[in-house]
């Protein structure tokens, strides 16, 4: 069986990393000839899981990486991880509800997880509080035109 | 990333780029400024040369719209992209303010209140 | 002193990853705004770097990966390494000999290292036979007009 | 990636795309299919919708040099963009073929040689 295309890549979470974050992904998935839609909805998947890590995951420690694996799986299916070493979170339940944000003065919407789950097939998130935080995020493209 | 164009009874905030978190706190101290100096009774964001936003452009909406509410005026969202359209359908903003589209013939006001 | 960007990324050494492993690393170069000459200089040297490790590292065998970092160091100088974990380069001298190549069959020029050396400011090439390769590239921007 | 188009004595390979090894191979055949099928006097590989090439590209230009030359046929390069251009000079190749801009009047002949 040949082996799966996967791309694992790690950089500080610091904010001009957004954007690159962001092409990046959509830079591998394009492999898959996702439509513009698809990768407009990864896109955006990508950028609220990478900015929590830069805006959240290390706020008074010094920042750490932020690590992103894609792997294109079978049948179209693109399948996204993006895990940091930072604080953590406590209250998972919590966390995910819409509109809460733990950093409202910043103009934090508290919609990020909300943005995620909408973008994509299927959403996780595993914490562990002091070790860190690990996203993953699947999404299946439809068939296209290109056979 | 962000261009203001003052007009009686209202602001335009012509933004630019990509919307994320990276860029907005720059356009909402520009904004800022300009609202809390003129009051004005309308104030537009303008995303019609905006390629990209995520959540961090849902708080730039909120807060603006926050701030408009505290001196009676109003806040309107001209012009964002199906992308935009996405994030803000999903994220139940759509329901904040007034959608309109007003492109392409740029700065033309065709006035077709958004009903989605 | 603020940590410098840096950029670390591994993916298989297959060929539909070439034209991804060139996006990505100007996509992360571009935070230095470096002009559209300096930007396909890069571009150009990466495409080589990459696929050398395509062609030529795991030749008769199991594909492996290609790890490229991306370092933005001050001063505007930018250091690229691009490493494998395939066959080695026995005698570096003549692999870097203008117009040699080991698989002319393939229509492969033997002009890979000669434009790596003239689109960048520097070329290391470090290699153990049955280890692999790394190359490294250094190039240092112009000042531009943003100052 | 490569449209090909026939002329009295001649055959242009209209390239498109980013050439490099992941491409390469795809084009070759094609040309080389056409061209061992007419044996036209001129070969021009036209590069106007070229946006990248590395060496792969120059390994396409001297095979398809070797294959002209095989039966006394002249390969010409058309419209590389300053990137391919640089490539081209830095790897020698730009003494292998004729090089000509007959772009932007898309296939328009200038026919003013280059002398860089
Ligand atoms: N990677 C992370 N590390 C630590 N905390 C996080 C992380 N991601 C999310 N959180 C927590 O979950 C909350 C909700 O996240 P989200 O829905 O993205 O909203 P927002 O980022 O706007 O606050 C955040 O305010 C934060 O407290
Ligand atoms: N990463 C690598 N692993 C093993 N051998 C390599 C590697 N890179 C280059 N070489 C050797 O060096 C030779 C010259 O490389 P290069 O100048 O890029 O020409 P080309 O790729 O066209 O053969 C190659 O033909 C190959 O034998």
């Amino acid at each position: 069986m040949k082996k799966l295309n996967e791309l694992r890549c790690t950089f500080p979470a610091r904010s001009e990393n957004e954007g690159f974050a962001r092409t990046m992904v959509c830079a591998f998935a394009a492999q898959l000839d996702p439509t513009v839609e698809e990768l407009a909805d990864l896109r955006t998947a990508v950028s609220e899981a990478v900015t929590n890590c830069i805006v959240h995951a290390y706020r008074g420690m010094e920042a750490g990486d932020v690590t992103v694996t894609v792997r294109l799986l079978p049948d179209r299916v693109i399948h996204i991880r993006i895990a940091d070493r930072g604080c953590g979170i406590a209250d998972i339940e919590q966390a995910m509800q819409p509109l809460y944000s733990s950093a409202p003065a910043e103009e934090r919407a508290g919609l990020g997880f909300t943005v995620m789950q909408g973008f994509t097939d299927r959403l996780n998130v595993t914490s562990k509080p002091g070790k860190g935080t690990v996203i993953t995020m699947r999404k299946k493209l439809s068939n296209g035109d290109q056979g | 990333m962000v261009e203001l164009k003052s007009e009686p009874n209202r602001l335009t905030a012509l933004l630019s780029g990509e919307l994320d978190h990276h860029h907005a706190k720059e356009i909402r101290e520009t904004i800022d400024f300009a609202v809390r100096d003129q009051l004005p009774p309308v104030v537009i964001l303008d995303f019609r040369r905006v390629t990209f936003m995520d959540s961090s452009g849902i708080g730039l909406i909120m807060g603006r719209s926050r701030l408009t509410d505290e001196y009676g005026g109003t806040l309107e969202i001209h012009n964002p992209s199906p992308q935009i359209r996405k994030v803000l359908r999903i994220s139940g903003t759509d329901r904040l303010a007034v959608i309109r589209n007003t492109s392409p013939a740029e700065g033309k006001e065709q006035d077709h209140e958004e009903t989605e």
